[in-house]
């Protein structure tokens, strides 16, 4: 195995094993912290795939800003009723989503096993000023549209979350 | 690329576009920066003029010709123009149906939901006008995110939360798994440019990567159910509508679904239609037939079959609106050749009787303050206009032939046939299902002019809001007119599509 | 570099979709709910940015792809949050199988 | 005037809409334009006739909608067939409304009623002349809706509620047959016409099993409107409506339409040796299976509707043993004197406030016009030699003979004889005899109730003339000349004429002996144990005979009908329901309320997709 073989192989674990540790331990702070790891797994999994700018927005959006996002949901809804046991899912539900994601993944495995494309250097340079000058030419449309729905996330977001004065005042 | 390539595009035919999104903004704005205090009543007249402003533009538009922006990233063409004008009528009536709408006689409506109806309808748009797979993708979550928070708006009310988190979280998932989907087709063919995706799919016959085109047909398909409200993802449909206040169940139900069925057109039809199957033998498209057949079989049949238990009538109608689902899948089920026209013309007869009947809802629902169907009784007694109308708008739901919802299955079914008499089965179904719904059509049809002691029955408290009464005059008139003289709305069809 | 094959890439991407899936399906907490939901997305970003590099003809458009989902990814997040406090002001709970008053 | 036919359905309908948008209010305006538009549709309707008997047949469509290359068309037909239906019709349901000026009087909706009969009447004059079989569904649907809202007029009685919805869904059943079968013939031929269907079968372009497949299924639709067995259910409970709405629908019209669809798409069943079995057995079943239940009802109005089934029967016989005429011929002598029967029962329940006949008695004293026209009707249906019914359903048995099947011809013979036997019941225990309490305050009705009755008695006299073999088959002549079917040349026995005759005689002897002589009420727990003393010992002897010879077994067949009724039609129908009952609880059972368990649900279905196609398309197996 190559070198970017191993360094490959510690990253998928790490993936890996962030994703278990998230959906087996107990208590949510402890989910959190084995997602962040995932995160930067993935992140570092941009690197060697040359795409470090993705690599650093995902730091930034996910590492960064969705965690604390959901660090505050956490922290907002704390109850005591979180820690208790896992187990009052039912277990026959379980079973069924264990069989139904196993079935998925396995089959789309075998399916995807003979995806033998070669990689190839697509872009010598600056991937950054690439990505900016695509995006605000061919992916204008997109581009303007997703401040849009920014926005209006924003809007819901405020409109959701905040209390309203006159049940502040009472 | 610079700026004088980017100015020469024909920016003009995005006008609709352009209009919903500088009112939207601008609204949002006055929102902000207006006092409290002051009287946010006149949104939903303004939003409404927008609307229709759009649809006015849009029609003034129709003659221009097809126009690409930026590799296929906005699509000008006929096919747009007949959907956008669904999506565009489907909005205005449910603005109009807004206006008057109460809660726990909670007058003033939220301002933010008109804006946010707005933006809804220009990610629907952008769904029935672009030809990219990145644009596509973000004008569903434009109009996905929108309702989400059009669900929750009633923000006191925990069942509206309740509803919303159930809506927010399905859809999540659904859009995880179509965005997986996707993911795979920019991957075998390098584009996320429709035109060009066509293009290269076709090259992929016998090789084994057929296999994994298919797996994501699957991927895609079942990430739309969700929108469209079809099984597997249909579950999602009874609770949301319930919880969500009326004008916004409406919403969901006709313009989120229409524009559901427009993007599984587009992208469907677009990329698998020429591609070839693992075997190397047929379209990839009908070797999938199956499984879009036993989506819509299911779909017919849990829908109508659990719309029979309801009590709740906006349940009743979420169940009746699933099972709706079923029946425009038939013709991509058949891979009938008439299938444009077929969905168009069912999405446009559903369109004018599902408001109008939301519209009489909402009226009877907040007059009563009760959403059961006893909540109907006598309504014949009672308001006269009002049961007559939504007894048109029921059967023109059931089906019965004199109204818009007749031929908008007759065509559907005879074309299924044409194509193909195999198809039997799934039309044997789908009238089947009809039958089924003959049922809980009946069961309020019976309830608003069978029952109710004369003496008993109170008159209404309120009388019907002008907006509704425009609502449910033109969807009347609409389910009339066009079951009796469909080929006022077919021949435009036509003609922008000849 | 190359000596990695497309697949392990993509075979990556289904593991964590799968986790993903499986944590959206079975965590009661509603807040892991909505992580799980990322790791889907992100398991999804993994697949473009993968066939970016690997792929018929490489190009960026797979960057692009991903940053425009991460931007979504944000977005529903926010707003899933926002009804989540919404609803926990009404009816203190984050359990996602006690949300059920609407049913049947 | 043949030119213009298509004015015959648009006038009821401007009558319906006129009054409904209108003269809601206005009871007596309302009845009387309802009245001046269909006697205005009557004389069309008559002009036409005339017109069909001088001229040709007549053809006319205009384009409607295009789905594709096909062009469905809207139009107007005018045959021999159906001129005449549009004569019996518009016939009937102008009388029905003169009659129901005097009948309805009181009601504080009868601008309603007249408005509801506008409707129906024009749904059915429209289902009539349809060239094609799309529009022949939409009108057949509408027939459904009407006498939806004419069953269901009296809505605040809980039973009229359930007999409208029960009816509506009855033949809705039927319905989904007939549309099958119109959509099977559509993948077939591609088109709707009559005349492209015919001359597709004529041309052999279509398989055996299609074209049986096809008639079959129609057929279906007219067992749900015709009241055929196990569809028939419905009938006897939509007596629940007003009695002019019985006479109109429930005997002249809309249960003749099944008849008539049958007709009208004869050339079809006439290649099918299967379908036509299929018709003879289903009607001949009915026509005993009814008469058997017919003997032992108690309400008028339930005893004519079991007759009516019965009657229907007879005429599906007829069509199913290639009697094509004796079956349309039926169906006109039968239009005037069920429709007759009705509002005779009407004037009398009108008078005597009850439905119950053995309540009744003596009325021939007191409503003697009534009683007249009830005999008349009463022999008509009972086939008395000389009367319409008489050559009609010798006609019938004729066919019956002749297409070979004895045991059918045997069963007709025996359940004519039943017919005269409980048709006379009624007579005996209603009019004759003495006068009975509720019966001692009855007054003869009005002129608006007696002219129709009057004369639609003469045509139940002397309408069967216009088909015999002594004076002239014009009937047969007229509907054989544009009916694109094939005629046997029959020669019939003699001795049916006869054997017809006798039968007739027998069963009105024998109801004379047990209901006219001796008020025999089934009533009671069993007429051994009525008292000894009243009756002379050999009547009495009389009695036993009969009741172990004819009552008892009948009894014990209707009996057993009934619980074939119930178990294979209810089974059926409570199987069917039941199952969808069950999928409708698994889906809301399984919409627990919970986010997880909708996820979980749809990602199941997904994995099974994605297996299934793993396994078949994918070449995973491979």
């Amino acid at each position: 195995m190559s070198s970017s073989g191993i360094v490959f192989s510690i990253i998928a674990i790490c993936a890996i094993l962030g994703g278990l540790m998230m959906i087996t331990l107990k208590k949510v702070m402890h989910m959190t912290v084995a997602m962040i790891l995932t995160y930067f797994s993935i992140a570092a999994l941009y690197v060697l795939l040359t795409a470090e700018f993705v690599a650093v927005a995902q730091v930034l959006v996910y590492s960064g800003g969705i965690t604390i996002l959901m660090v505050f949901g956490i922290m907002l809804t704390y109850h005591k009723a979180e820690n208790r046991d896992e187990e009052k899912v039912s277990s026959f539900r379980k079973l069924i989503t264990f069989l139904s994601v196993a079935t998925l993944g396995i089959v789309s495995y075998f399916l995807v096993a003979p995806v033998d494309f070669v990689a190839e250097e697509i872009f010598v340079g600056d991937h950054t000023k690439a990505i900016g000058e695509i995006l605000y030419t061919n992916y204008i449309i997109p581009f303007e549209l997703v401040s849009i729905l920014l926005l209006v996330a924003l809007i819901g977001a405020v409109l959701l979350a905040k209390k309203d004065k006159e049940e502040a005042n009472e | 690329m610079d700026l004088q390539t980017l100015l020469s595009f024909h920016w003009d035919t995005m006008m609709p576009e352009f209009i919903i999104l500088i009112s939207a903004t601008v609204l949002s704005l006055i929102d902000l920066f207006i006092g409290r205090s002051f009287s946010r009543k006149f949104f939903g007249w303004a939003s409404f003029i927008a609307v229709v402003a759009a649809l006015v533009s849009l029609i003034s538009l129709s003659d221009h010709g097809v126009t690409t922006i930026l590799n296929n990233s906005y699509v000008f063409d006929s096919f747009s123009i007949v959907f956008k004008a669904i999506l565009l009528i489907g909005t205005a009536l449910v603005i109009l149906m807004a206006i008057s709408d109460k809660f726990e006689n909670i007058e003033e409506v939220k301002s933010e939901y008109f804006y946010l109806l707005m933006t809804g309808l220009l990610g629907a748009m952008f769904m029935s006008s672009s030809g990219d797979l990145i644009t596509l993708f973000i004008g569903l979550e434009l109009l996905s995110i929108s309702s989400y928070i059009l669900v929750a708006i009633r923000k006191e009310n925990s069942k509206s939360n309740e509803a919303a988190m159930k809506y927010i979280i399905n859809g999540s998932i659904a859009s995880a798994i179509l965005l997986f989907g996707l993911s795979y087709i920019y991957g075998l063919t390098g584009s996320t440019d429709l035109a060009a995706v066509q293009q290269i799919v076709s090259t992929l016959s016998g090789t084994e990567l057929s296999g994994l085109l298919g797996l994501s047909f699957l991927f895609i398909i079942v990430g739309f159910t969700f929108k469209i409200a079809a099984a597997p993802f249909h579950m999602w449909a009874p609770d949301v509508y319930q919880g969500a206040s009326t004008p916004v169940a409406a919403f969901l139900s006709v313009v989120s679904k229409s524009a559901g069925f427009i993007i599984i057109i587009r992208v469907l039809l677009n990329i698998y239609a020429g591609a070839y199957s693992p075997d190397g033998q047929l379209p990839l498209l009908i070797n999938m037939q199956n499984y879009i057949f036993t989506i819509s079989a299911i779909t017919i049949i849990l829908g109508n079959a659990v719309a029979l238990m309801q009590t709740n009538i906006k349940r009743m109608f979420a169940y009746s609106s699933v099972a709706h689902a079923g029946y425009i899948l038939v013709p991509l089920a058949a891979v009938s050749p008439l299938l444009f026209e077929n969905i168009w013309f069912y999405l446009l007869a559903y369109t004018v009787t599902n408001i109008g009947a939301f519209a009489v809802i909402q009226y009877v629902v907040s007059d009563e303050n009760n959403e059961n169907i006893e909540a109907f009784r006598g309504l014949y007694k009672r308001k006269r206009s009002m049961a007559i109308a939504l007894l048109f708008f029921l059967i023109s739901l059931a089906g019965i032939p004199g109204t818009v919802g007749f031929i908008a299955k007759l065509q559907i079914i005879a074309s299924a046939l044409a194509n193909n008499p195999i198809n039997i089965t799934i039309v044997v179904i789908m009238i089947l299902g009809t039958l089924v719904s003959y049922f809980y059509y009946f069961r309020v049809i019976a309830e608003m002019f069978f029952k109710g002691d004369r003496l008993e029955l109170q008159p209404p408290k309120n009388e019907i809001p002008f907006n509704l009464i425009v609502v449910i005059g033109v969807c009347v008139a609409a389910t009339i007119v066009l079951g009796l003289m469909p080929n006022l709305a077919l021949d435009n069809f036509y003609k922008l599509f000849s | 570099m190359s000596s990695i094959p497309a697949s392990s890439f993509l075979l990556l991407a289904i593991i964590l979709f799968c986790i993903g899936l499986y944590g959206a399906l079975t965590k009661r907490n509603t807040v892991v709910v909505l992580i799980s939901i990322e790791l889907m997305l992100n398991a999804a970003n993994i697949n473009l940015v993968t066939f970016s590099k690997y792929g018929l003809t490489p190009n960026l458009t797979g960057h692009i792809f991903s940053l425009f989902v991460m931007a979504v990814a944000a977005a529903e997040a926010a707003v899933a949050l926002a009804i989540l406090i919404a609803l926990y002001r009404n009816k203190p709970t984050i359990l996602i199988d006690e949300m059920d008053d609407l049913k049947h | 005037m043949i030119h213009s036919a298509w004015l015959i359905p648009v006038l009821p309908l401007l009558s319906f809409l006129i009054v409904i948008l209108f003269l809601r209010n206005k009871p007596k305006l309302g009845s009387l334009v309802a009245n001046c538009f269909s006697l205005i549709t009557f004389i069309l309707a008559t002009l036409v006739l005339v017109g069909r008997l001088q001229g040709d047949s007549l053809l006319r469509e205009w384009n409607w909608l295009e789905v594709g290359s096909t062009t469905i068309t809207l139009g107007f037909e005018i045959n021999a067939l159906n001129s005449l239906m549009l004569f019996i019709v518009s016939f009937v349901s102008f009388l029905v409304n003169v009659y129901s000026l005097e009948y309805m009087e009181g009601d504080d909706r009868k601008s309603i009623f007249f408005a509801y009969l506008g409707l129906f009447t024009f749904a059915m004059l429209a289902l009539v002349i349809s060239p094609n079989l799309l529009q022949t569904y939409i009108f057949w649907e509408l027939v459904g809706l009407g006498s939806f809202l004419l069953i269901g007029f009296y809505f605040y009685k809980d039973s009229a509620r359930a007999a409208a919805k029960k009816a509506f869904i009855m033949t809705r059943i039927g319905d989904v047959g007939l549309l099958i079968g119109i959509l099977l013939l559509f993948t077939q031929v591609g088109s709707f016409e009559y005349d492209e269907i015919f001359a597709a079968v004529r041309n052999g372009e279509l398989i055996g099993s299609v074209i049986t497949a096809s008639a079959i299924l129609i057929f279906i639709g007219a067992v749900g409107k015709s009241g055929q067995f196990p569809l028939h259910t419905w009938l006897p409970d939509a007596m629940e409506g007003p009695t002019p709405v019985s006479a109109l629908i429930h005997a002249a019209t809309m249960v003749a339409a099944g008849v008539y669809l049958v007709a009208a798409t004869y050339p079809l069943f006439e290649v099918s040796q299967i379908a036509l079995t299929t018709v003879a057995v289903v009607g001949c079943f009915t026509a005993i299976f009814a008469a058997s239940i017919g003997l032992f009802q108690k309400d008028i109005k339930r005893v004519l509707a079991y007759s009516t089934v019965s009657q229907l029967g007879f005429m599906m016989l007829a069509l199913g043993t290639s009697g094509y005429v004796a079956g349309v011929f039926h169906l006109t002598t039968h239009a005037f004197f069920k429709a007759l029967l009705f509002l005779a029962a009407g004037s009398v329940i009108h008078a005597v406030h009850t439905q119950d006949i053995e309540e009744m008695g003596g009325l021939n004293k007191r409503m003697k016009i009534t009683s007249l026209v009830f005999l008349i009707g009463t022999l008509a249906i009972s086939g008395f030699p000389l009367f319409s019914g008489f050559f009609s359903k010798e006609e019938i048995l004729i066919s019956a003979w002749t297409s070979g099947n004895e045991i059918m011809f045997f069963i007709a013979l025996f359940t004519a004889f039943l017919t005269s036997l409980y048709m006379f019941r009624v007579y005996f225990l209603v009019f004759t005899g003495e006068t009975s309490e509720a019966s001692s305050h009855a007054k003869e009705s009005g002129s608006a109730i007696l002219v129709p009755m009057l004369i639609l008695a003469v045509f139940a006299v002397f309408s069967g003339f216009i088909n015999t073999h002594w004076f002239g088959t014009y009937l047969s002549d007229f509907l054989l000349e544009d009916a694109q079917i094939t005629v046997k040349e029959t020669h019939a026995p003699t001795w049916i004429l006869y054997a017809a005759t006798i039968v007739s005689l027998a069963g009105i002897f024998t109801s004379y002996l047990l209901f006219g002589k001796n008020k025999t009420k089934f009533g009671e727990s069993s007429f051994s144990k009525s008292p000894v003393y009243s009756i002379v010992y050999n009547k009495y002897y009389i009695d036993e005979i009969y009741d172990a010879i004819v009552v008892k077994p009948t009894r014990l067949f209707a009996a057993g009908l009934k619980f074939i009724e119930w178990f294979c039609v209810g089974g059926i129908m409570k199987t069917i329901s039941g199952c969808i009952q069950f999928v409708g609880w698994i889906g809301s059972r399984l919409q627990s309320g919970k986010i997880q368990t909708y996820g979980t649900i749809a990602v199941f279905i997904f994995a099974l997709f994605i297996l299934v196609y793993g396994v078949t398309n994918g070449g995973l197996l491979k």
